[in-house]
C-alpha cells in the first residue's frame, strides 16, 4: 500500500517538476535575449487569471485538447501512433456542422445529439480506415494517418465550397445546435466556454472506466502490450486494433464537434491542419496517458495558449516563447528518468540520514 | 499612396496621412487596435499593410503603442474572439478585424458589445456598430490583366489562386476580365493550388503553365507564390531569351523577382489596407463613426492599385487608360464568376 | 590434474542489486583444459557470476585473476582481450544478419571500411571446418536452426580467440541430436587446450562431460567437486541444500474415452508448405500423450491447429465430442482446452501487466471476474492470491508485473492459470524449458495430477527424458507425420531416437534387437540415446519449499 | 505540349518537389536503423531551413553562386546540433522517442521564428540572396531524348539526393560502419557484447539524421520557398517520415518513395495538360498523391518490418 501511494506521489511529482523546470528553462532563454521573464509570466498568468472571460477561454481550449489528448492516448496505449488526430478532428468538425446546418429546426437535444454523433462517427471512420488497413494488411498506421490528414484537409475545403456554401465560410448553425450554457457564459463574462466542458469531464470518467474497469479496455491494453500473448488468450488482435483506432478517431471527432459547434458555430476553409491535433499528442504525453492527468495537462495548455496572447503587448515578449516553454515541459516529462533518479537519490539520502540518527 | 513602393519606406512620404495628420494631431485621446488573422502582423500582406497604416497614424498623432494603438496577433482561428476581447479590455475606441476570416468573430463581439465600434476588412458586416471596409481587388486585378494581355508574347497567361473561394475569385474574375478587355485572343490558364503554404505546389503549377506556353503568371496565393517566382527565376536564369513574368499580389513583390540579369516581376496589385483603416478612423474622429456602412475602396479611393513595376511605356499607357475608364465608370469590372 | 594451471580464479565475488545479493562471496577456479560445470537452482546467481566474468556486469567486490594475473574486466571487449568468450543463454545474434556478419561484428574484415563479405565468409568457413562446427556462413540467422545458431555463437567466441568459453544453459534449446553434437564439440575444444565453464540444470550432462562442478546456492558457492567421484544424487542434494531422494509416483493410467480426436489433419506453415500431413491422433481422458520429435517436424503447427491459432488445411479436430475445426482460439478454449505455450514471454504472458491480470488472461471476461463487461477487480485479486498460494508462485505481490518474476515463477503462473480452469485437454508445450530440477519436478507432478483427475494431457517436448517420464503413450513425429505411437513403459530412448530420425517402427525394433544397446549411438537417431544413463538415475527433487 | 516536354516537365517538377523529402527520408533511415525513432524530422527541417536562409542572406557577398550549396551544409550543421537534443533525450535520458520527437517538433518552429524576429525584426526573412536555380547534369544531359527529359534544366539538389541515397545504401549495407549501425538497431545487447559502442552508434544515427534532415530543410528554403518563414516547412517532415517507412528503411526505397510522392504531386498539378487526367475533378487530383500512397502501400508494398529494436531504450548492463 505504502509503495503504491509513494509511486502515485512521484507520478504527480514528475509532471509538476517538469512544468517548473520548463518555466525555468523559458525564463533563462528570455534572459538570454534580454527579455524580462517575470513580466512575461506575469502577463501570461495574470492575463488569464485576472479575468473570468479568459479563464473561460482557457477552459474552452482545454476542453477540445482533452478530447484530442485522450484520442491520441488510447491509440498509444493500444500500441499505435495515431498522428492523424488533426485530420480526424477536422472531419468531425465538418460532420457536426453539416448535420447542424441540414436540420436547423430540430429540437436542441436531438440536434446536438445527432450532430455530435455524426462527428464521432466521422472521426471514427477516418481513423478506422487506418486501423483496418493495419489489422488486415499490416500497413503502417503512421503513413496512412499522415496521408489521411491531407486528404481530410482537401476534402473539407472542397465540401465547404462546393456543398455547404459557395464561399469560404459556412453559415452559423442555429441556436438549437449551440453548445453554449447560459450561466457559464454569464459567469465567464461572455466567453465561449460551453457544455463541451461537461462532456469532457464525462468522457474522462468514461475513458478511465473503459480502460480500467471493462473487459474491452482490458483487451485493448493487453493487445497493446503483447498482441501475440493476447491472441493466444483468445482475444482478437485485429478487432482490438480497429476498436482502439475507432475510439481514438471518435474522440478526435468529438473534439472536432465541440470545437466546431462550441468555439465557432461554423466551418471555414483551412489553410493547414488544426494545431489542436498535434497539441493533443503533447497533452497526452504530459498527462502520462492517464485520463485525469490528460485533463489537467489540457488545462495547463489552455492557460499557456490563451495566456501567451498577452505576452507581446504586456511584456514585449514574442508569443512563440509560450511554445518553447511547452516544448521544454514535454522534454522534462520525457526525460523523467533523470528527475526520478534525482528524487531517488534525495530520498535515499534522507533515509540514510534518518537511519544514522 | 498610389505609389507602389516598399511600404515601410513609403510611410514617410505617405500622402494620405498628411490629409489627416494636421487636423487630428490634438485628438490624442482616440485609440485604435487591430486583430490580425493567422498570417500575423508581419505577413507582408494585408495584415502588415494595416498595421503599418495604424502605426504611422499613431506616431503622427503622438500616441504610444500599447495605449493609443496596438495589434493583437492570432496564431489560430480560435484566437480571434479572445483577441477582440483583449482589445476591448484594453479600451480601444475602434477595433479592426483584418481579413474576411474575422467576420464571424467581429459580428459576435459586436453583438455582445453594442456600444463599441468595430471594423472589418475584406468582408461586410450588417451590424450597426461595425464599419466594413472592402476592396475592389477585381479592379486592380483587371489592370493586371490588361498589363498581362498587352505584354504577353505567347498569347497565353496564367492565374494561380490559393484556396478557391469568394475572395480569390474576385482576383481571378478581375484578371480574366482585364485580359479579355485588352485582347480577347489571349488565353488565361487558371489553376488553384488549394493551399496558401506549399510553395512546392506553386512551383509545380507554374512549371506546368510555363511549359504549356504561358509567359506571364499572376498569383493570388500567399506563400504558394514563392514557388511561382522560384520557377520563373530558374527558367530565366537557365534560358533568358524567352522573357517570363510574374505579377505579384497585395504588396509590391519586386524584390521577389530579382534574378541574375534583371527582374521578372512585371507588376503587383496592391491592397492598401493601411490607407483604408486610417481613412475610416479619421472619418470616425471627424464626422462620427460610420457604423453599419460599407466603404468600398477601389482604384478611385486609392484602396487598390497596380504598381508600375517593369511595365513598358506602351503597356502602361493602356493601363492608365483602363484605370481612367474604371474610375469614371466606363468600364464595370465584374466581381464574381462564382456560380456553381 | 594437480600440475594444471589455473586460467580463471574468481575470489570473493559479491554482486548486489540494490539490497539483494545475487552473488555473495563466491569463489571459482577453472583449470586449463577442463570443463567446469556450474550448478544451481533458478536464480542462484550463475548467470550473474558469468556476466561478471564476461564484462557485462561489474562486481560489487571481489577479485578476478586470469591466467594468474589480476584483471579488471570492465567491458565485454576487455573480456575478449583476455580470451574470455560467452555463449549466452538467450542468443546474442542479429536475426537479419548472416552467420558470417554476426561472427565478424565488431572485428569485421574490411577494406578501407568496406565490408569484405567473401573474405569473411571464407574465414568463417575455415574456422568452422577447423572445429567441426558446421554452419552456412552466408545464411541469415532467422533462417537457420537453433542448433546452427548456437554453433554461430560458439564460433563468435572462437573467432575472437577465446581460450575460456562460458556456456550458459546451452542445451535448453537443442534437440537430443544437437546436444550430443555440442558435447562432442566441447570435448574437442578442451582437447585443443581451451577451458569451458558450463552452466546447466541437467545433471546427466554434467556427469557426461564435466570434469569438476561448482555448486552455487542462493548466491553462495557451496563446494567444488570432482564429477567422477560424485553421483547425480549427491549433486542434486548439494544444489538444493538438503537430501532429496524421492520421485513422484506415477500410478498406471486409467484411460477412458477420447477427449481429443484428430482425423486426416493437414496444416500448412506460414510459408505455405505442408507442415502437418494427414495426421490421425487421439488423446484419451486420464492419459498423458507425449509428442516426441526433433524441432521442426510439425509439432508446433499441430498444436497451433488444435488451439485454433492456425487454420487447418483439411481434416477435422474434435474436442470433448465437439467439432472445433476452424474455431477461433477462444471457442476452443471454452470447449475445454488449456494451453501452456512454448514461448512464455511471447505467448504466455503480457509481461508489463500485473500478475493478477495475467492470471485471468483467459477468464477475465467470464463470471465472476466480470459482469456485463465490467471487471470485478476484487474477485480477480482474490483468485490470483489463491493461485499464487496454491502453486507457490514466488512474487512480491499479485500486483507486481509479470516481468518482475523469475523465469521459473513466470512458468508456474502460466501453469496455474491453465490448470485452474480444469480443462478437458491440457496442452503443455516445452513446459519446463530452462527450469531447475525442483521446478521441473513440480510441473511434472501437476501434469500427472491432471491426468489422474481424469483429464487428457498432450505434452510436447524436445527432451526425451521428459516425454518418457511423464507420458503414458508417445507419438513420434517426423516430417509432419506421426510415424509411430508407442507405450512409454515399453520403449527406450534409443528406439525413440531412431523413430525420430524417420526409421519405421519395425525397422527400429529389428535394429535395436540386433545390436548391443550400449553401442547405439549411430546416426541421428542415436543422438537421443544415452545408454549409460537410461533415464532411471534421474535425480528428482521435490518442490523446494524452504523459506 | 509535345510528349518530350511533357515528360521533362513531369520529371523535373517531380524532382523539385521530392528533393527535400529525399534527404530527410534518408536521414530518418539512418536514425531508425540505429534504433531511434525520429518523428522530429519536421522540426529538424525547420531548423535547417532557418539556418540556410540566414547563411544565404549573410554570406552571398562572400560565396556568390556557391552560397546555396554551402547553405546546405549550414542547414545540415544546425540539424546536427538540434538532433543532439533528441539524441541526449532518447539515448542518455531514456526518454520515449515519440515524446522527444514531439519536443523537437514543438520547439523548432517556435525557436526559429523567435530567432528570425530577433534577427530580422519580422517573422520571415524575406527573399534570399540566391536560390538554387536549375542545373544540367554533367555529360548526362547530352544523351539524346533521355538527356533533355531527365538531365536538363532540372533540380540539382534532387540529383545530389539520388547520389546521397546511393552512398547511403553503400554505407548502410556495405561498410563496417553500416553493419555496426544496423546491429545496434536490431540487437544492441549483442552489439555491446562484441565491444561495439552502442551509444556512439546511436548518436551517429541520430546526428546523421539531423544532418540530412537539416539539408532537406535547407533545400526547401533555398530551392523552393526562397525565404524562411513559418510556412516554409509545413508537413514535409512528416511526409518524409512516411517515405522512409514506405521505402522499408532502405535508402534506395526511401529515395524512391520520396520521388514517387513528388511524382504524384506533379501528376495532380500538371494533370490539366494531360489528356484523360484532365477530366478528373480537381478535388480528386488534389487528394491523389495521398490516396495513391495508401493504395500502393496496401496493394503492392505490403507490410514493412522495422528494425527489431526500434524505439526501445538501450540500457547498458552493469
Ligand atoms: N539486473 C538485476 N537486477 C536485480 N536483480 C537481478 C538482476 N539480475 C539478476 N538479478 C537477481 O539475481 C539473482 C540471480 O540471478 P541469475 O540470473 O544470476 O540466476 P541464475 O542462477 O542464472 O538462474 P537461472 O538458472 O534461472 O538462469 C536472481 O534472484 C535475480 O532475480
Ligand atoms: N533489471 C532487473 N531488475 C530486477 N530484476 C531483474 C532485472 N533483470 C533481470 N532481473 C531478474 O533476474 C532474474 C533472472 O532473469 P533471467 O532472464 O535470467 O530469467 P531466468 O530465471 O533465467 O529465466 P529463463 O531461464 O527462462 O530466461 C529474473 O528474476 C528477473 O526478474
Ligand atoms: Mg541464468
Ligand atoms: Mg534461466
Amino acid at each position: 500500500m505504502l509503495t503504491t501511494k509513494q509511486s502515485r506521489l512521484s507520478a504527480l511529482l514528475i509532471p509538476i517538476l517538469s512544468v517548473l523546470l520548463g518555466f525555468i528553462f523559458g525564463a533563462l532563454l528570455m534572459l538570454l535575449f534580454g527579455y524580462n521573464p517575470i513580466d512575461a509570466y506575469q502577463a501570461m498568468l495574470m492575463g488569464v487569471f485576472n479575468s473570468p472571460y479568459f479563464i473561460g477561454e482557457a477552459i474552452r481550449q482545454a476542453t477540445v485538447l482533452t478530447f484530442t489528448g485522450l484520442g491520441f492516448a488510447i491509440a498509444f496505449k493500444a500500441g499505435f501512433f495515431n498522428i492523424g488526430i488533426a485530420g480526424q478532428l477536422l472531419v468531425g468538425w465538418v460532420a457536426a456542422i453539416w448535420v447542424a446546418l441540414s436540420f436547423p429546426d430540430l429540437p436542441r437535444i436531438i440536434l446536438l445529439t445527432i450532430s455530435i454523433g455524426a462527428a464521432i462517427v466521422a472521426g471514427a471512420v477516418w481513423a478506422g480506415i487506418a486501423g483496418t488497413l493495419r489489422a488486415y494488411f499490416g500497413t503502417s498506421e503512421v503513413i496512412v494517418t499522415i496521408m489521411l490528414n491531407y486528404t481530410a484537409l482537401h476534402l473539407t475545403n472542397y465540401i465547404i465550397r462546393s456543398v455547404l456554401t459557395t464561399g469560404n465560410t459556412t453559415d452559423m448553425v442555429s441556436e438549437n445546435a449551440s453548445l453554449s450554457v447560459g450561466w457559464l457564459t454569464t459567469l465567464t463574462q461572455g466567453s465561449r466556454i460551453n457544455m463541451g466542458l461537461f462532456i469532457a469531464i464525462i468522457v474522462v470518467f468514461l475513458y478511465w472506466l473503459f480502460m480500467t474497469q471493462t473487459t474491452a479496455g482490458f483487451e485493448v491494453r493487453a493487445v497493446g502490450l503483447n498482441p501475440d500473448a493476447s491472441t493466444y488468450a483468445g482475444m482478437s488482435a485485429k478487432r482490438n486494433i480497429i476498436l482502439s483506432m475507432l475510439i481514438s478517431g471518435g474522440l478526435a471527432g468529438l473534439g472536432g464537434a465541440i470545437h466546431g459547434l462550441g468555439t465557432f458555430g461554423n466551418l471555414f476553409t483551412q489553410s493547414g491542419l488544426p494545431s489542436l491535433g498535434f497539441n493533443g499528442i503533447a497533452v497526452a504525453l504530459l498527462g502520462l496517458g492517464n485520463p485525469v492527468g490528460i485533463f489537467f495537462s489540457s488545462i495547463l495548455f489552455g492557460v499557456l495558449d490563451v495566456g501567451a496572447g498577452f505576452m507581446p503587448n504586456r511584456a514585449g515578449v514574442p508569443d512563440e516563447m509560450a511554445d518553447i516553454v511547452i516544448a521544454a515541459i514535454i522534454f522534462f516529462v520525457g526525460a523523467n528518468y533523470v528527475i526520478r533518479l534525482v528524487l531517488d537519490k534525495m530520498k535515499s539520502n534522507k533515509t540514510a540520514e534518518k537511519g544514522g540518527e | 499612396a498610389c505609389s507602389g513602393e516598399d511600404a515601410s519606406d513609403s510611410s514617410s512620404e505617405d500622402t494620405s496621412t498628411e490629409d489627416t495628420g494636421g487636423e487630428t494631431s490634438e485628438s490624442t485621446d482616440f485609440s485604435v487596435a487591430m486583430v490580425t488573422d493567422e498570417g500575423g502582423v508581419d505577413d507582408r500582406s494585408f495584415n502588415q499593410s494595416a498595421w503599418e497604416g495604424i502605426e504611422q497614424w499613431g506616431k503622427d498623432n503622438n500616441l504610444d503603442e500599447g495605449t493609443g494603438y496596438a495589434y493583437y496577433q492570432s496564431d489560430d482561428s480560435s484566437d480571434f474572439v479572445p483577441n477582440f476581447n483583449q482589445a476591448l479590455a484594453d479600451g480601444y475606441d475602434i477595433i479592426y478585424g483584418i481579413g474576411y476570416l474575422l467576420l464571424d468573430s467581429v459580428n459576435q463581439v459586436a453583438d455582445q458589445n453594442p456600444d463599441q465600434h468595430f471594423g472589418i476588412v475584406d468582408d461586410i458586416s450588417d451590424r450597426d456598430n461595425v464599419v466594413s471596409l472592402t476592396f475592389k481587388d477585381h479592379q486592380a486585378a483587371f489592370l493586371a490583366g490588361v498589363a498581362a494581355a498587352e505584354t504577353t508574347e505567347t498569347g497565353k497567361v496564367g492565374f494561380i489562386g490559393g484556396i478557391k473561394g469568394q475572395v480569390i475569385d474576385r482576383f481571378q474574375t478581375g484578371f480574366e476580365a482585364g485580359v479579355a478587355h485588352a485582347d480577347d485572343s489571349v488565353e488565361v490558364d487558371v489553376q488553384y493550388a488549394e493551399s496558401f503554404n506549399d510553395a512546392g505546389i506553386g512551383q509545380q503549377i507554374a512549371a506546368g503553365m510555363f511549359s504549356n506556353g504561358a509567359d506571364i503568371i499572376y498569383h493570388a496565393a500567399g506563400a504558394v507564390g514563392n514557388g511561382v517566382f522560384t520557377e520563373a527565376r530558374n527558367r530565366m536564369e537557365s534560358n533568358g531569351d524567352d522573357q517570363l513574368w510574374v505579377i505579384g499580389v497585395d504588396r509590391d513583390q519586386e524584390e521577389e523577382g530579382n534574378y541574375d540579369g534583371g527582374n521578372l516581376t512585371l507588376t503587383s496589385t496592391l491592397k492598401e489596407v493601411g490607407n483604408a483603416v486610417v481613412e475610416s478612423t479619421t472619418q470616425a474622429i471627424d464626422e462620427g463613426f460610420p457604423g453599419g456602412e460599407t466603404i468600398a475602396y477601389g482604384l478611385e479611393k486609392g484602396g487598390v492599385e497596380l504598381v508600375r513595376g517593369n511595365i513598358s511605356d506602351d503597356v502602361w499607357s493602356s493601363v492608365e487608360e483602363a484605370r481612367e475608364s474604371v474610375i469614371n465608370g466606363d468600364i464595370e469590372v465584374p466581381e464574381f464568376t462564382y456560380s456553381e | 590434474m594437480a600440475q594444471t594451471e589455473r586460467v580463471i580464479e574468481m575470489k570473493g565475488i559479491t554482486k548486489r542489486f540494490g539490497e539483494f545479493k545475487a552473488n555473495d562471496n563466491i569463489n571459482l577456479n577453472v583449470e586449463k583444459g577442463e570443463i567446469h560445470a556450474l550448478l544451481g537452482e533458478n536464480g542462484a546467481g550463475k548467470s550473474t557470476l558469468m556476466n561478471i566474468l564476461s564484462g557485462l556486469l561489474e562486481p560489487t567486490s571481489g577479485e578476478i585473476y586470469v591466467n594468474g594475473k589480476k584483471a579488471k574486466i570492465d567491458s565485454p571487449e576487455k573480456a575478449n582481450q583476455l580470451g574470455i568468450g560467452m555463449v549466452h543463454q538467450h542468443f546474442m545474434l542479429v536475426d537479419k544478419f548472416t552467420v558470417a556478419e554476426n561472427i565478424m561484428l565488431g572485428k569485421e574484415k574490411h577494406n578501407y571500411g568496406f565490408m569484405d563479405d567473401e573474405g569473411a565468409e571464407k574465414d568463417v568457413k575455415d574456422l568452422s571446418d577447423r572445429y567441426g562446427l558446421t554452419v552456412d556462413p552466408s545464411a541469415r540467422i532467422e533462417d537457420i536452426s537453433v542448433g546452427m545458431q548456437q554453433r554461430a555463437e560458439i564460433l563468435k567466441t572462437l573467432f575472437r580467440g577465446a581460450d575460456i568459453l562460458i556456456f550458459d544453459e546451452p542445451t535448453g534449446v537443442l534437440t537430443p541430436q544437437e546436444i550430443d553434437e555440442l558435447m562432442d564439440i566441447m570435448k574437442k575444444l578442451t582437447d585443443e587446450g581451451k577451458s569451458i565453464i558450463l552452466i546447466t540444470h541437467k545433471l546427466d550432462e554434467i556427469k557426461k562431460v564435466a570434469d569438476r562442478c561448482t555448486v552455487i546456492r542462493r548466491g553462495q558457492s557451496i563446494d567444488t567437486v570432482n564429477v567422477k567421484n560424485t553421483s547425480q544424487q549427491e549433486l542434486a542434494d548439494m544444489m538444493v541444500g538438503r537430501s532429496v531422494s524421492f520421485k513422484v509416483d506415477k500410478i498406471a493410467s486409467v484411460p477412458q474415452g477420447p477427449v481429443l480426436e484428430i482425423k486426416n489433419l493437414t496444416v500448412k506453415e506460414s510459408r505455405g508448405l505442408e507442415a502437418v500431413k494427414n495426421i490421425d491422433l487421439e488423446v484419451k481422458a486420464g492419459e498423458v500423450l507425449g509428442i516426441a520429435g526433433i524441432d521442426g517436424n510439425g509439432q508446433s503447427e499441430l498444436i497451433q491447429a488444435i488451439t485454433g491459432l492456425t487454420k487447418a488445411e483439411s481434416g477435422t479436430i474434435k474436442l470433448d465430442g465437439k467439432d472445433i475445426t476452424g474455431e477461433k482460439p477462444r471457442e476452443v478454449t471454452e470447449t475445454g482446452l488449456g494451453h501452456i505455450p512454448e514461448d512464455r514471454h511471447r505467448h504466455g504472458l503480457v509481461l508489463p501487466m500485473k500478475l493478477e491480470e495475467n492470471m485471468t488472461l483467459q477468464q477475465y471476461y467470464q463470471k465472476p471476474f466480470s459482469k456485463n463487461g465490467l471487471l470485478n477487480h476484487g474477485k480477480i485479486k482474490e483468485f490470483a492470491k489463491k493461485l499464487i498460494e496454491e502453486f507457490d508462485v514466488r512474487t512480491q505481490s499479485e500486483e507486481s508485473t509479470a516481468a518482475s518474476l523469475s523465469g521459473g515463477n513466470q512458468q508456474k503462473a502460466i501453469i496455474a492459470r491453465e490448470i485452474s480452469r480444469n480443462p478437458a485437454l491440457l496442452i503443455a508445450a516445452q513446459p519446463t524449458r530452462g527450469l531447475d530440477v525442483g521446478a521441473i519436478e513440480y510441473i511434472h507432478k501437476r501434469l500427472i495430477e491432471q491426468r489422474d483427475n481424469g483429464k487428457a494431457v498432450l505434452l510436447m517436448s524436445y527432451e526425451l527424458d521428459e516425454v518418457m517420464n511423464v507420458s503414458d503413450r508417445i507419438a513420434v513425429m517426423y516430417d509432419g507425420k506421426i510415424v509411430a505411437i508407442v507405450r512409454a513403459d515399453e520403449t527406450s530412448e534409443n528406439e525413440l531416437g531412431l523413430l525420430m530420425a524417420g526409421v519405421s517402427l519395425e525397422k527400429a525394433k529389428k535394429e535395436l534387437a540386433g545390436k548391443d544397446i550400449k553401442a547405439g549411438t549411430a546416426g541421428a537417431a542415436g543422438a537421443a540415446g544415452n545408454a549409460e544413463n537410461d533415464g532411471k538415475e534421474r535425480a528428482t527433487v521435490a518442490n523446494d519449499e524452504t523459506e | 505540349m509535345d510528349i518530350v516536354s511533357l515528360l521533362q516537365l513531369i520529371v523535373s517538377s517531380s524532382l523539385v518537389y521530392a528533393a527535400p523529402l529525399i534527404f530527410t527520408a534518408l536521414g530518418g533511415t539512418f536514425s531508425e536503423r540505429s534504433g531511434v525513432v525520429n518523428i522530429g524530422l519536421e522540426g529538424i527541417m525547420v531548423m535547417g531551413a532557418f539556418m540556410s536562409a540566414i547563411f544565404n542572406l549573410s554570406f552571398y557577398s562572400t560565396f556568390g553562386a556557391m552560397t546555396p550549396w554551402l547553405g546546405l551544409l549550414a542547414g545540415g550543421v544546425i540539424g546536427i546540433l538540434f538532433s543532439l537534443i533528441h539524441a541526449v533525450a532518447t539515448i542518455n535520458l531514456r526518454a520515449d522517442h515519440i515524446v522527444s520527437g514531439t519536443v523537437i517538433n514543438l520547439a523548432a518552429p517556435a525557436l526559429a521564428v523567435f530567432l528570425t524576429r530577433a534577427i530580422y525584426g519580422a517573422a520571415q526573412t524575406g527573399p534570399l540572396a540566391r536560390s538554387f536555380g536549375f542545373s544540367d547534369i554533367f555529360l548526362l544531359e547530352k544523351i539524346p531524348v533521355i538527356g533533355p527529359i531527365f538531365f536538363q534544366n532540372t533540380s540539382g539538389p534532387a540529383y545530389l539526393g539520388i547520389l546521397v541515397a546511393i552512398i547511403a545504401w553503400v554505407v548502410l549495407f556495405k561498410t563496417r560502419f553500416g553493419l555496426r549501425l544496423r546491429s545496434v538497431g536490431e540487437h544492441p545487447h549483442a552489439a555491446e557484447t562484441l565491444g561495439i559502442n552502442v551509444y556512439l552508434m546511436k548518436y551517429s544515427g541520430v546526428m546523421i539524421s539531423g544532418f540530412l534532415g537539416g539539408i532537406g530543410g535547407a533545400i526547401q528554403a533555398q530551392a523552393i520557398h526562397n525565404e524562411f518563414g513559418i510556412l516554409t516547412v509545413a508537413g514535409q517532415g512528416f511526409i518524409a517520415m512516411a517515405a522512409m517507412i514506405f521505402g522499408k528503411w532502405n535508402p534506395l526505397g526511401a529515395m524512391g518513395a520520396a520521388i514517387f510522392f513528388g511524382f504524384a504531386q506533379s501528376l495532380a498539378r500538371i494533370g490539366n495538360y494531360i489528356p484523360i487526367i484532365q477530366d478528373i475533378p480537381g478535388v480528386w487530383l488534389q487528394v491523389l498523391p495521398y490516396l495513391l500512397t495508401i493504395i500502393i502501400l496496401v496493394g503492392v508494398v505490403g507490410r514493412s518490418t522495422a528494425p527489431k529494436d526500434l524505439g526501445n531504450t538501450f540500457i547498458r548492463s552493469k
